[in-house]
């Protein structure tokens, strides 16, 4: 963070708080307002039209070149905005793939003329995404795909199904790797491509997770045609494309967390709402928080959170000295993917009966969002490659281990 | 008489017939349907139960019953543990039949538990409130002596299959003194006598088990119908507590077992980067471990079951520590269910997730594992006191032992 | 348990009590009293002494055929028996190798001769033993054994080397696995002896651990000639017979431990030395007694306790109803020596700075024994075959996994 | 300025530097001779090491230092501890040198800064007593006015390095009130101008550090000698104890780094079934846990370093972070590096037991993990306070956000 003129930074600060309360959806935040259900059309209308909203004035988009619609900021600024969007809490976006996923892969492996015509309306919200990569049989084994792609003319006719297509209920696009030479060997026989979703043969199927809600998608390609211009890289890259998109999904957003030279005092450590929960919560008489059992071990996640902090600094300096190979990832997908389980069991011990209210009954918090979260989180270790195959990343890449089974 | 361990041959065939019932009976289609259903109570199924002697099983024949122990009750809950049975068994056998066999009068049982053992009555118990925390000090719905009988107002919480209860057993308190387990009363209510009472269902993570928000507003109940003596129903809740928490820790394992099984076999047929991803050492080390942890919950659950069924003094240290441990075996065991199977048992259709559920709220019911954890601890302390300072003692150096 | 006139029982507990009284070490257990060093040959010969006084009064020898010098007595005279000779604490015995490992394994695979031969003299303790299983290529591969046994006439000669030979430096008497014949496939290559300890050509070199303590040693075979009747079992057999050597070391004296009814209030679990360690140890003006971590802590290990002594007794039933298939032993010995470890560690935790004082120092607490144990316990994972080897049995074994890389 | 996440060229070369010094003029062949000895100190190799500028590291240049900064020193701790590095740097530079610098007087800093940059003189540290508790309440020992000086008597435990220090800082009682913070002095003791300091070695478990206890028996000392104020010598010590710390984690992390390196180096190495044990994937998964633990580790050790080299107000919160997470994480990967060698591990002629040892005793000083996350629990219950109840607030069924 440079040292700039507070004064401007704090003008800045009063800028967004007053644009926030003029913007955000009428009753946000209120005790009675009520929220579209998650996962529904209205929930995804409302996030598309508050992305939009956000970035129209300014307040997203750093880190992109301008030529493809993105947003110059300082870093201390991207901090200011960041930081008072989080402390009001804002809609979620709806389609939070393109930014995360599909932005670095064009960036990275996009010709200039993909670049111009998907990333602004990416990052303006009018387009959003989905990612076709997990198939019934290839799970975490990405170089197993069996989508068959043949060439007809200027066209790629697709076959083939996806499980755990996240995004699509609603998405425009999708990115999908396609094995397009059944001959070549793995990880040289698959193709990437971008898609428009509404391909005549393309269909959905909602896959309803143990949360009850479908948040995720079966996806079926039934002689879908994509256009050879839709392929991004060479023909036969596919697999390292792919591998692009998970670093970028792994990664969670590494690019878009500003430093913060201090703890924050208000939101200690991340765990501010896990004081706030215990300490609002009585176990026989006492408060939760006044069991020193559950007051360590929400100080752990404090210590946890600091250490996530300082890690992603420092892997931000090592891309700027170029010393990342990119499985560093690993580890902090790992450790942030089982801390978020870990926090969540923490919190059904510590609201005990109450955890069990779902959405919809009057007497849950926050609307079931803590349940929601506690269910929720069992997916994260396995979505996006199990940790174990994480792990097998962290052995024989970082560590050079002999290569186990494959 | 000694703990048994393992089963002899009568219990090896409860069990046999309790699978295979519950097998043809209760597959998990029909567990799925029971989900839908607001009560989740199949009048069919329960008939079925009756017939086959369960709803009586621990009752003298004199009520109708089987005349079989707490021990062959607790291989019925493992069963039903495997089979994520919905339905009140647990409300209507464990927090309110055997409570009326050990402490009802002649009267009261021979008017209940015949009912019970034949199917007729499904019961249910009134205990948690708002705040859904187990003391007695939570216990505040009132039931005031007015005009010859008691009058009940307040609300409950968590109450299991209050919608289908014939009777429900209602913890009240009746005076409020210093000590807060005292002037707790239980009260046996008909509910097909009175009115005045209003179930909600509430809407909560395990679907297979149907909870309700009961209102009582001005419900009159005789003085006849307290269970136990007026003013003494803490001690018979806390004896209820106690044998249902060790039915519980039964159902957790068998659950837990359950789920090892399915998950070994998932390993087995599961192909991933061209083999059985059984065949991956640390899948296999994780599921090494679950086996071990299964081993220790079942040990200490049968000593549990049996020491209730000898009224053991040691079993209120033995249900804590069966409670503890069982719990947090088997929330790790469903957890790496989960896990192993990757994205398919993150799904709906999936049915770990009815496992994963079922054993949390079982976890919770009665207290948690930290909670049993820190009952073992706080006896760890007494028995020391009672001891005089423990056996041992640090002198010059050494510790030593005492006398 | 069988209920036996409780008259009967408390008389002989009188009795044992005044036979420990007339019989322990003088000055035994006093402040005073100072054992002879761990390892020592005087600490050996203590504990040979000890032993066979202890048989000679009829006090062990139990569940062992009279015809080989056991001695009967019912599950309740020996509860008693163990029960106090526990409180009271005795001298460790010498050479537990023999009554341990040998015993079972002459028992299922000796001829009747050896079993006259040996039995006899391990339970009077006049000959202690020693175990050469590990090589130093092949710690958890036993079937990888290298050292070799060429036959001459009605003797083997014997060549190789062993590590981590237990109880090798006072032995009169040994066993070892040898491989008799290198053509044949594992499993089919070895047969197993006992062999003399002053035989010509055994050397035996102690191996200091990181206790600082020389326990183990390596012992070498230098043409060490071995007479054909000491073969246990068939020729070639040798590789189930040293299974049944492991199985006994891993059960850990399972056939030891007599049932008791009720939890001991006097051991509260077998915690009860904790139970004081932690409210003799101040830390900050509190006891740590008064930490609810460190109180919840050893309550776990006070559950775990009995977890393990009613699995045992489960075990035992299923034995004796021959459910077995003796891989179940693997659980008990992971779970134990794990346990052993991390109550070590809370050990260490409890105590502190203090955990620093070796024996020797004035100021160790039990001469250095818990230092000791916490140093000793970091081996208990890896001694007879690493717990990653045992987990490796349950997964393949019991659970019928497809076999990892071998 | 911004926390400076990484290493500088100039600090690149200095960890390099170090490492290469430490392996020639310290390998572990000479670091098993010194546990042989009873001071564990090599007077030649401390010579060199102020050759070098280590001893006056982050002295300014007028006192003979190198003019580096705390976080400099704390690379020279991580690449002691992965040579588990004998003698007494530590107790000269952090528990003296520093302090020294920080608050003492002019004359102070002139005669003795010097002296430790040159390597002339070694320093040390005398705080713990009898019961080995680091907390102000535990220091007893006395030190009294009598004749225009102060006379010390009393016992100092778990001293390290006392037998070859010259200069010997003393923390002692002057006058015990109602906060035991008060009252207590720091001295600075030259060991070679007094009678009646007692040193004998201490048996202790990481031989490497050698620790004595000290008896002081009517040591005179006189009142130029105290450092800081008279009675406000406790401040001093918690300022001692967070640097001290704040280089054991460097300490930890170094240590942890090389069995980490020594592990893996041995999993490629070492055949069993006929394959590199490196290749069984329940190992692998392992040792990945480990990188994951000493990632966040050494994340958590840097910044609490530059927290100290900028005087930062969050030292203290870094500090505990840094010291419970490195001393739960090294612990663990000094455990599974011994169980991951097998056997050879634990011998005593294999280095894996040097490291065990010396990360629980780096764990223990100062407060081990367990103190330390507590602290931080107190902490985060502190920042609630102050925010008048934090920002977050549970209304009506919803956790909202404050103003």
């Amino acid at each position: 963070m440079t040292d700039e003129e507070p004064g401007k930074l704090e003008a800045l600060r009063q800028e967004v708080r007053a644009w926030l309360k003029e913007n955000l959806p009428e009753g946000w935040g209120s005790p009675g307002y009520v929220a579209p259900e998650r996962g529904s059309k209205e929930a995804h209308d409302l996030g598309k039209a508050w992305q939009k909203k956000v970035y129209d004035a300014g307040y997203t988009g750093f880190g992109i070149p301008t030529e493809y619609g993105g947003i110059e900021r300082s870093r201390a600024e991207v901090a200011v905005i960041r930081d008072e969007m989080q402390r009001t809490g804002t809609p979620p976006p709806a389609g939070s793939l393109g930014p995360m996923i599909v932005i670095p892969t064009l960036l990275r492996y996009g010709n200039e003329e993909q670049k111009k015509r998907f990333i602004p309306k990416i990052l303006s919200a009018e387009e959003s995404w989905c990612e076709c990569f997990s198939e019934p049989d290839a799970g975490s084994d990405l170089a197993n795909i069996q989508k068959t792609g043949v060439r007809d003319g200027d066209e790629w006719v697709v076959n083939g199904q996806s499980v755990w297509t996240s995004g699509s209920k609603f998405a425009d696009w999708g990115v999908v790797p396609v094995k397009t030479d059944p001959n070549a060997p793995r990880h040289r026989n698959l193709s990437y491509f971008v898609f428009d979703c509404t391909s005549p043969g393309f269909e959905v199927r909602p896959l309803k997770q143990m949360t009850g809600d479908a948040e995720f998608s079966e996806t079926f390609f039934d002689n879908v045609r994509i256009p050879h211009a839709n392929m991004i890289g060479e023909e036969g890259q596919g697999w390292y494309v792919a591998m692009a998109t998970l670093e970028a999904e792994r990664g969670g957003g590494i690019q878009f967390v500003a430093p913060s030279r201090r703890i924050e005092p208000t939101t200690l450590g991340g765990v501010d709402i896990y004081v706030e929960l215990a300490k609002n919560t009585k176990r026989r008489g006492k408060t939760v928080w006044d069991d020193p059992i559950f007051r360590q071990r929400i100080a752990q996640f404090a210590i946890e959170n600091e250490a996530m902090r300082h890690s992603r600094e420092r892997m931000r300096v090592k891309a700027i000295k170029r010393q990342l190979t990119g499985n560093e990832q690993s580890i902090g997908s790992i450790f942030s993917r089982e801390k978020n389980q870990r926090q969540a069991n923490m919190v059904a011990e510590i609201m005990g009966a109450n955890i069990q209210f779902m959405r919809g009954d009057p007497r849950a918090l926050d609307d079931g969002s803590w349940t929601y979260t506690f269910l929720r989180t069992r997916g994260n270790t396995i979505e996006t490659g199990t940790t174990e195959v994480l792990r097998g990343i962290i052995a024989e890449r970082m560590l050079g281990l002999p290569r186990s089974r494959q | 008489m000694a703990i048994e361990y393992g089963l002899n041959e009568e219990q090896e065939m409860l069990k046999t017939m309790a699978r295979d019932f519950l097998a043809n009976e209760c597959p998990m289609t029909h567990v799925r349907e029971l989900m839908e259903d607001d009560t989740g109570f199949d009048p069919e199924l329960w008939k079925k139960m009756a017939e086959v002697g369960w709803l009586g099983l621990v009752f003298p024949e004199e009520y109708g019953g089987s005349g079989m122990n707490f021990r062959d009750l607790t291989i019925l809950l493992e069963e039903m543990g495997r089979a994520v049975l919905p339905g009140p068994f647990v409300s209507t056998s464990l927090l309110v039949g055997i409570p009326i066999l050990a402490y009802g009068t002649e009267e009261q049982k021979n008017e209940i538990l015949p009912k019970i053992a034949s199917g007729e009555a499904v019961c249910t118990l009134a205990a948690l409130e708002e705040d859904g925390d187990w003391w007695a000090d939570s216990i505040n719905i009132r039931a005031d002596y007015r005009g010859g009988h008691y009058v009940i107002n307040g609300t409950k919480l968590f109450v299991p299959d209050a919608k289908v209860a014939d009777y429900m057993l209602i913890v009240a308190r009746t005076k409020r003194t210093e000590n807060p387990e005292e002037g707790i009363t239980l009260f046996l209510l008909d509910t097909k006598e009175v009115y005045g009472t209003m179930s909600t269902l509430l809407k909560t993570m395990d679907e297979t088990r149907k909870q309700y928000e009961v209102v009582f507003l001005n419900v009159p109940i005789s003085a006849e119908n307290i269970l136990g003596e007026l003013h003494q129903g803490w001690p018979i809740m806390k004896q209820i507590a106690l044998n249902t928490t060790a039915a519980l820790c039964a159902e957790m394992v068998g659950a837990g077992e359950k789920v090892l099984e399915m998950t070994v076999d998932y390993l087995k047929e599961r192909i991933a980067f061209g083999v059985p991803i059984g065949s991956f050492q640390a899948l296999q080390h994780r599921a090494s471990d679950l086996v071990i942890g299964l081993e220790y919950s079942r040990s200490l659950m049968e000593w549990a079951a049996e020491t209730i069924k000898e009224g053991d003094p040691d079993a209120a240290t033995a249900v804590a520590m069966a409670k503890s441990f069982c719990g947090d075996t088997c929330k790790k065991v469903v957890a790496e269910g989960i896990q192993m199977h990757g994205g398919i048992g993150f799904t709906w259709d999936h049915d770990m997730h009815l496992y994963f559920k079922r054993v949390w709220t079982d976890d919770n019911a009665f207290g948690d594992s930290n909670y049993h954890r820190e009952l073992i601890a706080k006896k760890l302390d007494e028995i020391h006191q009672l001891a005089g300072g423990g056996r041992w003692k640090i002198t010059s150096g050494r510790m030593i032992p005492m006398g």
